[in-house]
């Protein structure tokens, strides 16, 4: 076959998205249910057919193209155009999106059934399946993007669906407004990165004139050696953007809110994908951080700063989500920690393992959510489904959701022969011959990775049910479960995409990313890192298998005391954001609204009217009726008329 | 002699007014159908212009001078001309207003006839601004959009309405009155008021254009509104009844700026050179603060009305920046803003309707209630928080470019203050939109909103698809601007070169 | 000469008594007859300075007919006598300040820009015949003549609707 | 015959002597009277004026004077009787509706 004419196929992986979208908006309330989740599922499913053929058609030319489609904006010299580049970056991020994601639309099939009925609005599920189909659009034109500028469009539209994602259930939540409350705060703190993004743009194209990767990471070289500055400038922007995207300090609060969104929402935008998207970013502009050591140290103490702090957090959680919420910051921790170092293809392979794992995870804790929904009683309100203190023992009731939590778990923690043990390793190895620092920091968070997963397993599956919905969990049907046992496979697989002496991922990426000399596989940090996860899992089996009173008293509790306290309030961090930035803005705004504006400018004019009110009352007394005052002040005229003719 | 289109154009609405007196006032429908029937045909004759107007010719087209009377021994006449610039905002006017009539089909029941006519009378003072080429014939134009806009404020307004009209009046007759000697002291000291001889001849001096810069400025800064001039925009966005807000926001605003567009820069390129820092600064401040003082509105429309200001503050920016990104950016921005804005006042006049308030509070989770305008609603917002792929972006994002790169502004700090605005954006107007279309449902009288009716979804679809087009492919509109924007830089960078 | 000047000064003794009289009298049928007086020493100027046809119509129109036209309005409303203590303070000072200052101006101007030697002339045949007048009336001034008679039609047409109770009744 | 300065003079009495009646009278038609004086000075000074230049054209200005007087007058007791009607009373100073 043309590979030409098979790159061309290209821009389908966001039309098939689109037309399934549209397809849905149109009819998908007509035809019901079925109907809308298969559209949708087809509609992602083409996509990763197509990606599928592009990754074919890449083997052989792994140089790949840049397929225009149109013109965007043309202004003068900016020439921006609507293009997608097929390279093998790309084609392996669109085929996680579109892999991972067409599983995550299967499950949502089963999963959403139970959830609009649950929540009591049936009329929900069609608008699901849009959003979701719109978010692989844009996940797509993200990764298939050939200039900043149009990735940006991407970049922006899986903030907007991750915000209508989240914001699914808008009237459930902390006060009814719980939901759309996380959903806002997402996307302002996306914005927030979004700023820093849009700056580095302007940067980018005043100082390379471009926004076209090629163009602009051709001349990187030069413009490091004419303007170190900007170039720092540029890099720490787009961190900027990063760790609002990706969930990195400072601005990770939004994740862990993020979890009001439906499950499949969780698994697929909160941890497969959207948030590797900031990976993906520096990734891509790697070339920009390989220039700028300062800028590089700066990423990966952010990352793995990131890791070991979440992974705090993590600990002392008791919403299984939100757990996961915080195992997938760390994650995301570790892969910014990697391209921060330079290993940008152990954050890539990373990035991918993370997809089957994590997304494995999420959804399989979905399974377990709508387990005990089914097992609640009619009209019981007073357990929360999320909450792991009232699980327990659901291992009997739920066998094939327990086996592939297992999986997750186990590969999430580490453990040979995974596929977290091997990406994880990885970064461990850079870290471990580059930057002692960071491996400490990173080897911690990745023990307290397996400590909090054995904690869950121990929480969620082992032991006595403690609640009586546990205790009547069932297992779901066959299409949650398919996807399920699918993920699994790919998570006990997922190694082998880049063992260690055979590197496949990296021959594949250096296409684009250039030849990344591959650390060297270190017995002893392998040795090291297994003995931690191993540790951390024992660990957590120990302590959390023990009989607990009712109700459920974490055990770490009395054993750290108030450092407990910390974690399990997430280091107030929430709170601290409120008190020096949202509440002084709040009080800003206010300020300037009724003291400045109504008081100070609106008075402006005001004043001025007032003043002309005022001499006119003044005037307004000679006006006073009488004909005799006024002949008076005729005379008074005529007298300083004729006056003034004498003196002159 | 062919029909003139730029004529035909300004003089339709005329005969639509004439053919509205000739009609019984209580014949109410055939009243809004002719006001329709004449905005549509307008609009119709204005796109027949598009298609006889040649979009790679920096030059004004289907001019016409008559001779009118003279001054000081200065001709003045009707001279009307159209260019790449203007072209976009007499679209904007003749697109708006049938969609802004088709709103008050049921908002309006009183004095039909009267409204009508003043909105027609509207559009005609609006499209004379825009193709004014006399300084003279603009002035008179600019003055008569007040006229009819004082009235739909003041008779057909809410509770505050006639303080808000006359606020209104007062602010814009105070700047243009100094407009006014400027436009007299230009045409009696260089012995012109044609702006196409005027423009580029170099005859200003210097020193003269500082002054004037600030005369024509001032007008058109309280138009636009410019911090901190805009504190009659609040008052007669909130009081205007929706299809007077829609207008007040999609086009009368724009005058401002367009006003800067052919006034100010070509007339005063020195002096523009010299006061874009300035006005530059004066925007960013206005971004920020109107983005600021819009998060604590509690009236939905007082809400928009400072959104307005931070909107609109962007498209100075973009003026400022005095190159080709920021200047078209700002054109488009300003095409963009009467899109989204004009949407969101209809659709907070659509809640108006149905609930007779505009208070945040009195709203929450009607997304469940009313879920196709919920969608509509979503989609507008969106486009006025500048989504990528929506018309705002693409407006934005080139103005912040222009601006970034100008060098006569002279240092990226403006443009990157500036983009927190669109941080700033998104805490307002996702606020706004949590408070009306999310959460639960409070009050009870929102249970049984009805949701729109398809003359509702006919005025906000051309908006939101023309959005969805200037966001996807903006190509179109910047080659129709692009050879008349070339020439104003030439006329600056020349007038730069020679300062030096 | 003298003789003149005699006649001149003793009416013009008469003229300034009556005036003053005019304003000074608390009836005001008095000071309708005290302008009368006034009016006809001033008709007696205009006839020694040559001007007989003013002079009449002074007599006739102005003395006759509008102070009877006074009288009558005078004696219809009751020649009511209103209470003339004067509540703005400022008032008379000021006005009686101001008149003086007026009047020394109008002297002064006359002390200065016109000298004493300059005498009125006899009377002439061409001024003082009322040919003369009428010609310059119905030529050079025939507009404003026309302009005057509207202007008096006017007034007679304004008098009586001004006057016209039942009308004013019938809007009530 | 008599200096002009002499009829000037006393034009210029006269009108004064109306100013001060027009100022301190608070009777309508007294104030009426006091007009019609001060336009009897000032039709004095177009005769004084129109003898010394030989001239006609000042008496035929003191013939619009007088006409335009008599048409003040019918007007003006007109609306002094109107007034009366509804004030009962002639004092000036109970006009003082229309004001600021």
């Amino acid at each position: 076959m043309e590979s030409g004419l098979t790159f061309n196929l290209v821009p389908w992986v966001v039309f098939l998205p689109l037309i399934g979208l549209s397809i849905n908006l149109l009819f998908g309330r007509k035809f019901g249910e079925s109907f809308s989740g298969t559209v949708a599922s087809l509609a992602t499913g083409l996509a990763f057919v197509v990606s599928v053929i592009l990754a074919v058609a890449l083997a052989n030319h792994p140089e790949g193209v840049t397929v225009p489609l149109a013109d965007w904006i043309t202004i003068g010299s900016l020439t921006v155009r609507w293009a997608f580049r097929v390279d093998t970056l790309s084609v392996v991020m669109m085929l996680v999106v579109s892999g991972v994601g067409t599983l995550i639309h299967i499950y949502s099939i089963g999963y959403m059934h139970n959830d609009v009925r649950h929540n009591g609005d049936e009329g929900r599920y069609t608008r699901f399946f849009v959003f979701l189909n719109l978010f692989i659009a844009a996940m797509m034109i993200l990764v298939s993007a050939d200039n900043f500028l149009m990735m940006f469009v991407g970049w922006e539209g899986v903030g907007l669906c991750s915000y209508l994602l989240i914001g699914f259930w808008f009237e459930k939540g902390k006060n009814g407004t719980g939901n759309s409350e996380a959903a806002k705060k997402a996307f302002i703190a996306n914005r927030i990165g979004d700023f820093g993004l849009l700056i580095a743009m302007f940067l980018i194209f005043v100082n390379f004139g471009s926004f076209e990767f090629d163009a602009v990471f051709s001349q990187a070289a030069a413009i490091t050696a004419d303007k170190p500055g900007v170039m720092l400038a540029i890099t720490l922007f787009m961190l900027l953007g990063v760790t609002g995207k990706s969930a990195q300090l400072p601005l990770y609060v939004w994740l862990p809110d993020a979890m009001a969104g439906p499950t499949p929402v969780s698994a697929l935008i909160h941890a497969a994908t959207m948030v590797t998207a900031g990976v993906y970013l520096m990734t891509r502009s790697a070339a920009f951080y390989m220039l700028v050591p300062n800028a590089q140290s700066v990423v990966m103490w952010v990352g793995a700063a990131t890791a070991l702090f979440a992974a705090t957090i993590a600990v002392a959680q008791y919403d299984i989500k939100k757990v996961l919420a915080y195992s997938t910051i760390s994650q995301l921790g570790f892969m910014v920690a990697a391209v921060g170092m330079g290993a940008t293809v152990a954050g890539m392979f990373h990035l991918i393992t993370h997809a089957f794992f994590k997304g494995l995870l999420f959804l399989a804790a979905g399974s377990v959510i709508q387990g005990v929904e089914r097992g609640m009683h009619h009209g019981d309100h007073g357990t929360d489904p999320q909450d792991m203190r009232q699980m327990g023992g659901i291992r009997k009731q739920m066998p094939v959701t327990f086996w592939v939590y297992l999986i997750g778990a186990l590969a999430l923690s580490g453990i040979a022969p995974l596929a977290g043990f091997f990406s994880k390793d990885e970064i461990l190895a850079a870290a471990w011959t580059s930057q002692p620092g960071i491996f400490i920091v990173l080897a911690l968070a990745a023990f307290m990775t397996a400590f909090y997963m054995g904690r869950q397993l121990v929480m969620v599956f082992f032991g006595d049910a403690r609640s009586e919905a546990a205790k009547g969990a069932t297992e779901s049907k066959l299409v949650v479960t398919l996807p399920l046992m699918i993920l699994a496979g790919l998570s006990v697989l997922g190694g082998l995409l880049n063992l260690p002496g055979l590197h496949t991922l990296e021959h594949w990426l250096e296409h684009t990313l250039g030849k990344v000399e591959p650390a060297h596989f270190v017995w002893l940090v392998a040795g090291i890192s297994l003995v931690l996860a191993l540790l951390g899992l024992g660990l957590g089996w120990m302590i959390y298998s023990r009989k607990n009173e009712k109700p459920f008293v974490d055990p770490l509790k009395k054993a750290l005391g108030p450092l407990f306290t910390g974690m399990e309030n997430k280091w107030w961090v929430d709170e601290l954001y409120a008190a020096v930035i949202l509440n002084p803005y709040k009080a800003f705004a206010h300020f300037m609204a009724e003291p400045v504006d109504l008081g100070v400018i609106d008075r402006i004019g005001g004043g001025l009217a007032a003043g002309t009110r005022a001499m006119a009352e003044g005037l307004r007394k000679l006006e006073n009726g009488y004909i005799r005052t006024y002949g008076l002040l005729m005379l008074l005229g005529l007298t300083a008329i004729l006056t003034w003719l004498f003196l002159h | 002699m062919s029909l003139n289109p730029l004529l035909l154009t300004i003089a339709f609405p005329l005969a639509g007014v004439v053919v509205m007196l000739l009609l019984k006032a209580k014949w109410k429908n055939a009243i809004r159908w002719t006001a329709l029937l004449t905005s549509l045909v307008t609009f119709g004759l204005s796109l027949w212009m598009l298609s006889q107007f040649n979009s790679a010719s920096p030059d004004l087209q289907f001019e016409i001078n008559q001779a009118w009377f003279s001054l000081g021994g200065n001709p003045i006449g009707f001279h009307i001309g159209v260019d790449g610039i203007s072209i976009l905002m007499v679209l904007l006017t003749t697109f708006l207003t049938p969609l802004a009539i088709l709103s008050t089909w049921k908002a309006v029941d009183e004095k039909v006839k009267s409204f009508m006519a003043f909105f027609l009378l509207l559009e005609v003072g609006m499209l004379g601004v825009f193709l004014s080429l006399d300084m003279v014939l603009f002035y008179i134009f600019w003055e008569f959009t007040l006229i009819p806009m004082y009235f739909l404020i003041g008779l057909w307004g809410g509770e505050r309405r006639v303080y808000a009209a006359v606020k209104f009046f007062l602010y814009t007759m105070a700047g243009s009155v100094l407009m006014l000697a400027g436009i007299l002291w230009i045409g009696l000291q260089y012995g012109s008021f044609n702006l196409t001889q005027l423009v580029g001849s170099g005859m200003i001096p210097a020193a003269a254009q500082l002054w004037l810069f600030g005369a024509f400025g001032l007008a058109f800064a309280i138009k636009v509104p410019m911090f901190p001039l805009h504190s009659w925009l609040p008052d007669a966005h909130t009081e205007a009844p929706t299809a007077g807000s829609v207008i007040l926001a999609g086009v009368l605003l724009k005058m401002g700026a367009y006003g800067f567009l052919r006034f100010n820069l070509p007339l005063f390129p020195d002096a523009s050179i010299q006061f874009a820092p300035w006005m530059a600064g004066l925007a960013v401040v206005g971004i920020i603060y109107g983005a600021l003082v819009a998060y604590r509105q509690k009236d939905v429309k007082k809400l928009v009305a400072y959104s307005s200001i931070s909107h609109l503050g962007f498209v100075v920016l973009g003026i400022f920046a005095l190159n080709l990104q920021g200047l078209q950016g700002a054109i488009l921005q300003m095409v963009n803003h009467g899109l989204s804005t004009g949407a969101l006042f209809l659709v907070v006049g659509m809640l108006y309707e149905r609930r007779h308030t505009r208070l945040l509070e009195n709203f929450g989770g009607l997304w469940k209630v009313v879920p196709v305008m919920g969608t509509l609603a979503l989609i507008t917002m969106l486009s006025s928080v500048g989504l990528p792929g929506l018309n705002g972006f693409v407006g934005e994002f080139t103005i912040l470019l222009g601006a970034f790169g100008s060098e006569a502004i002279g240092s990226p700090w403006f443009a990157g203050v500036a983009t927190l605005g669109v941080i700033l954006a998104a805490v307002y107007l996702f606020h706004m939109f949590q408070k009306l279309f999310l959460g639960p449902v409070i009050h009870e009288e929102n249970q049984k909103l009805k949701d729109v009716s398809v003359r509702e979804i006919l005025i906000l679809a051309p908006i939101l698809l023309l959005a969805f087009w200037i966001g996807l492919y903006p190509k179109p509109f910047f080659m129709l601007m692009a050879p008349a924007v070339e020439k104003l830089t030439t006329i600056i960078q020349s007038a730069a070169l020679l300062a030096q | 000469m003298t003789l003149n000047l005699l006649l001149f000064l003793a009416l013009a003794v008469i003229a300034i008594a009556s005036a003053a009289g005019l304003i000074m009298s608390r009836n005001t049928v008095y000071s309708a007859l005290f302008l009368i007086i006034n009016f006809l020493t001033v008709a007696v100027f205009y006839l020694v300075m040559g001007a007989p046809f003013i002079a009449l119509a002074q007599i006739t129109v102005y003395a006759g007919a509008i102070m009877v036209l006074f009288l009558f309005v005078i004696m219809m409303l009751g020649a009511e006598k209103p209470n003339e203590i004067e509540r703005m303070k400022w008032q008379r000072p000021l006005a009686i300040v101001l008149s003086g200052a007026i009047l020394l101006e109008g002297v002064y101007a006359l002390i200065t820009r016109v000298a004493v030697n300059v005498t009125t002339s006899p009377a002439t045949e061409a001024l003082s015949d009322p040919k003369t007048l009428g010609i310059s009336l119905y030529t050079k001034y025939s507009l404003p003549f026309e302009i005057t008679s509207v202007i008096l039609l006017v007034a007679a047409i304004g008098a009586v609707i001004l006057t016209n109770k039942s009308r004013k009744e019938a809007g009530k | 015959m008599i200096p002009i300065a002499y009829p000037l003079s006393l034009a210029a009495i006269l009108f004064i002597i109306g100013i001060i009646g027009f100022l301190l009278r608070k009777n309508a038609i007294v104030i009426f009277m006091c007009l019609e004086l001060m336009f009897n000075a000032a039709n004095l000074v177009f005769i004084t004026f129109s003898n010394y230049y030989q001239l006609i054209d000042g008496q035929v200005f003191v013939v619009f004077v007088m006409t335009v007087a008599a048409a003040e007058v019918a007007v003006g007791l007109a609306l002094m009787v109107a007034i009366f009607r509804t004030k009962h009373s002639i004092d000036i100073d109970q006009m003082n509706s229309l004001k600021g």
